[in-house]
C-alpha cells in the first residue's frame, strides 16, 4: 500500500525561478533562502519518496474565468510548463503518475469533493519553482508528480475548512491506494504577501511563525479561520495558506517538523521552508 | 455582492469584480502568449477594440496605472502579465499603488524582517 | 424575494432539434411529443416565470476532458450555440441572468459545493432543445436563464444523493436572492436509453413511470438510488436523471405535478415532459 | 479502476477508458468545428496522426466500428461527432453495435412502449 511519509511546504514566488535561471543562489539576497533548501535535499535523499502529490494554485496559465474550478486534479501523463507571460525560461515537462491522479480523483469523489479532473494540464510557476528548488537537476531527475490546484483568484474561495477536508479526503486516497510505493505532499505558496491595493508590500511575520507553529500540532487552528481573517493577517494573496492547510489535512498520523525555516522578505513574500516527518496512522497501530 | 470583507487597501476579487472586469482580465491573460504581446504592442488601440474593453478600462490600460485597472475590473494574477510586457515586476506594481518608489518600497519590504 | 415557482422537465435529444428545424412537428412520429407541449405553454403564460435555471449536461461542447467539471455554473451575459458536429442548425444566443449566476455561485459554494464558474459558456442541445420547446419564438422570446452543469460523461460522476444536496443549495440560494422575481426550474435529459455497447437501445418504461412517480412525493428514493442501480435501470445515459434529481432537490416546499407525459420513443430515449408547481416553505408559512 | 459496475452490454466511461482515449476522444471532439471535419475527411491518415492516434484506434476509425472504438477508450459522446462526418445519427450507431438494421432496431425501440 502507498505510504505519505512526509511533506514540504515551501513558497513559489516567481523571482526564485529568475533567479535560478540567473545562477543567483549565491548572491547575497538569495543566499539565506536558497542554503534553506541543504537540508531539504538530505531529507529528500534520506527518504526517497517515489511520487508527489503537489497542491498548488494556478496563477491564470491553465485556467482562466471562462471555465475556473474551485478545486482540479492533474489526471495526465506529463505536464508541460509554459510561458506566463513575464519572461521566466520554459521548463521541460514534468513526468505525472495517472493511477495515483485517478486513484485520488475517484476516492476524493466519493467523499463528496466536486472535482476537476485535467487530462491535460500546464503547470505554472507554483507547480514548476517548487520542484526546481527540490530538484535542481531538472525535470527529468524529478520524481513523478500529481498537480492538484486550489483556486486562489477569484471569490468564493473554499473556505480554510473546507480546504482542510479536502485535504483528508486526499490522504485517505493515497493510503488506499494498493501501489507499494512513498508518497511526498508538496504545499507551494505564501505565506504573507499582498500584491494588489493601496496595501501592497504587506507582509505578517507574526502571523507566519504563528501558523507555521499551529500548522505541526493544531492544524484545526488554521482550518478554523475564515477567508477574511486569513486576508486580514496574510494580505490578499496569503490566501496560497489554503494550499498548506489542505497538504496538513491529507496527514492524518502523527506530524513532526523535521526543518522549519522563515525568511523575509523573498520578493514581496514572507518566504517559509517547512519539511514535515508523518507515521501513518496504521502504521503506529502496527508497531504498538 | 459587495465587497463583504472591507478591508482598506486591500481589494477582493469577486463576483461583481469579475463581472466588471471580464473583457479587461480576458485580454491580459491572452499576454500568457508572444505573439499576442506583440500584437498589442504593435497597436494598443485595436488590440483592445478587439477584446471589446469597456472606455474606463481602455483609459487604464493607456495610463499603465494599476489601481485604476484594478477599479475598472482587473484581477492582479492577470494585470501582472500585462505589466510583464514592460518588464515591470510585483515589486514595481507595488511600489506603483502605494506611492512610493521602487528603492523605498523595497526597503519598506525588507524591515517587515525585523 | 425570489420565489422558485415551479420546474419543468424534460427529455433533450437532438433529433428533436432536427425535428422542429424541418417543421416536423404534425408528422405522425411527432406530433404526440409535440402536443405535449401545449398544455406546458399554457402554464407558462399563466405562471409567467421572470427566469429559468437551467439544469442539463453538456454532451462535448462547452466542456472536454482536459478539464472537465463534476458541477458548473454559467455566469455570463448571454450563452451562444455551436455546431455539434451533426448538421443541427445553430441557435440565436440566450440571454444570462449574471446577478443570479454569482447569488447561486455565493451561496451555493458557501455550502461546501466545489463549482466551477463560466463566464463564458456554450450551451448545446441540452441546453438549446428545451429552450425551444418551452418558447418556440426564439431566443429573444424566452426569459433569461442561469445554465448548471452535471458530470455525466465521465465517472466518477456525482452521486445521486450528491446532486439532490445540490439541487437542496440551489434552492436556498435562490431562495435568498433579495430581487423580487419568479423563478422556474427546468431539468433537461433522460429519460432512459442507452446509446452505446451491445445494449444500445434499452429503454426501461417501468421504471421510467416510477421515476415519474417518485419525483413528486417521494423523491428521496430517487437520491438513494446508487448510479449503478441508475444504470442498470434506465441504461448508460439514462444517469442524464440526476438533473432531475437536482431540480427536486431545489423545491423544498410543497410540490404537486400540474401535467405529466410520458411518450415512447423519443429518438432512443423514453420521452418524458413533467411540469410542477412549488409552494416555497415560507410563504406556507405565512398563509397558516 | 476496474469496470466496477460490470453490466452486461453497458460500457462505463471511468478513468482507465479516460485515461486510454484520450487521443481519440480528442480527435472526436475537434469534430464540433466544420472545418476539422473537412480537413479529416481529405486526409483521414494525416489527421489520426496529428492527434497521436494509437494503431487500435486508427483501425477502428478505418473500419467506422463504434464497438472497437469504444473498447479502443471512445466516449460515446465524442464518437457521436465523428458519425456525424457521415450523417450516421444515434440510431445508427444503435444499429451497428446491436448487428440489427436500421429498420429492426427503430421497432425495437419502438416496441419498448407497449
Ligand atoms: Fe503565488
Ligand atoms: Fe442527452
Amino acid at each position: 500500500m502507498a505510504r505519505i511519509i512526509g511533506a514540504i511546504a515551501t513558497s513559489h514566488v516567481p523571482s526564485i525561478g529568475g533567479a535560478i535561471a540567473k545562477g543567483l543562489q549565491k548572491d547575497p539576497y538569495w543566499k539565506p533562502f536558497f542554503d534553506a533548501f541543504d537540508p531539504v535535499h538530505d531529507w529528500l535523499a534520506r527518504n526517497k519518496p517515489d511520487v508527489a502529490v503537489v497542491i498548488y494554485n494556478d496563477h491564470g496559465l491553465n485556467f482562466f474565468l471562462d471555465q475556473m474550478p474551485t478545486f482540479a486534479v492533474g489526471a495526465a501523463e506529463s505536464y508541460t510548463n509554459a510561458d506566463e507571460g513575464w519572461g521566466l525560461p520554459v521548463r521541460p515537462p514534468y513526468a505525472g503518475d495517472s493511477e495515483l491522479s485517478w486513484q485520488i480523483i475517484d476516492k476524493v469523489m466519493a467523499q463528496d469533493f466536486d472535482l476537476v479532473t485535467c487530462q491535460e494540464m500546464q503547470v505554472d510557476h507554483a507547480f514548476v519553482v517548487p520542484m526546481q528548488l527540490l530538484w535542481p537537476d531538472g525535470g527529468a531527475k524529478a520524481i513523478p508528480a500529481v498537480p492538484v490546484t486550489i483556486n486562489s483568484i477569484q471569490h468564493p474561495l473554499p473556505r480554510a475548512e473546507r480546504c482542510f477536508r479536502f485535504g483528508q479526503a486526499i490522504g485517505r486516497a493515497i493510503e488506499s491506494f494498493p501501489r507499494d510505493c512513498k508518497v511526498v505532499l508538496l504545499a507551494t505558496g505564501g505565506l504573507s504577501h499582498q500584491l494588489d491595493g493601496t496595501r501592497a508590500g504587506f507582509i505578517n511575520k507574526e502571523f507566519d511563525l504563528w501558523c507555521m507553529d499551529k500548522i505541526v500540532n493544531d492544524p484545526q487552528a488554521l482550518a478554523s479561520l475564515t477567508t477574511k481573517e486569513i486576508i486580514e493577517k496574510a494580505g490578499s494573496q496569503g490566501v496560497e495558506l489554503m494550499c498548506w492547510i489542505a497538504m496538513r489535512g491529507a496527514m492524518q498520523g502523527h506530524v513532526s517538523a523535521a526543518f522549519s525555516k522563515y525568511h523575509i522578505p523573498v520578493s514581496n513574500t514572507g518566504g517559509a521552508v517547512m519539511v514535515f516527518d508523518h507515521e501513518p496512522v496504521v502504521h503506529r497501530l502496527a508497531a504498538e | 455582492m459587495d465587497d463583504q470583507f472591507n478591508i482598506p487597501g486591500t481589494p477582493i476579487f469577486d463576483g461583481t469584480q469579475a463581472r466588471k472586469g471580464y473583457a479587461l482580465n480576458k485580454m491580459c491573460y491572452s499576454f500568457n502568449d508572444e505573439l499576442n504581446r506583440k500584437t498589442f504592442l504593435a497597436d494598443e488601440e485595436a488590440y483592445m477594440r478587439t477584446y471589446g474593453l469597456s472606455e474606463p478600462q481602455k483609459e487604464a490600460i493607456r495610463h499603465r496605472n494599476v489601481l485604476e485597472l484594478i477599479a475598472a475590473g482587473g484581477n492582479i494574477y492577470y494585470l501582472a502579465k500585462f505589466a510583464g510586457i514592460f518588464g515591470l515586476g510585483v515589486q514595481d506594481v507595488g511600489a506603483q499603488q502605494t506611492g512610493m518608489s521602487l528603492e523605498a518600497f523595497k526597503e519598506m519590504l525588507t524591515a517587515h524582517g525585523h
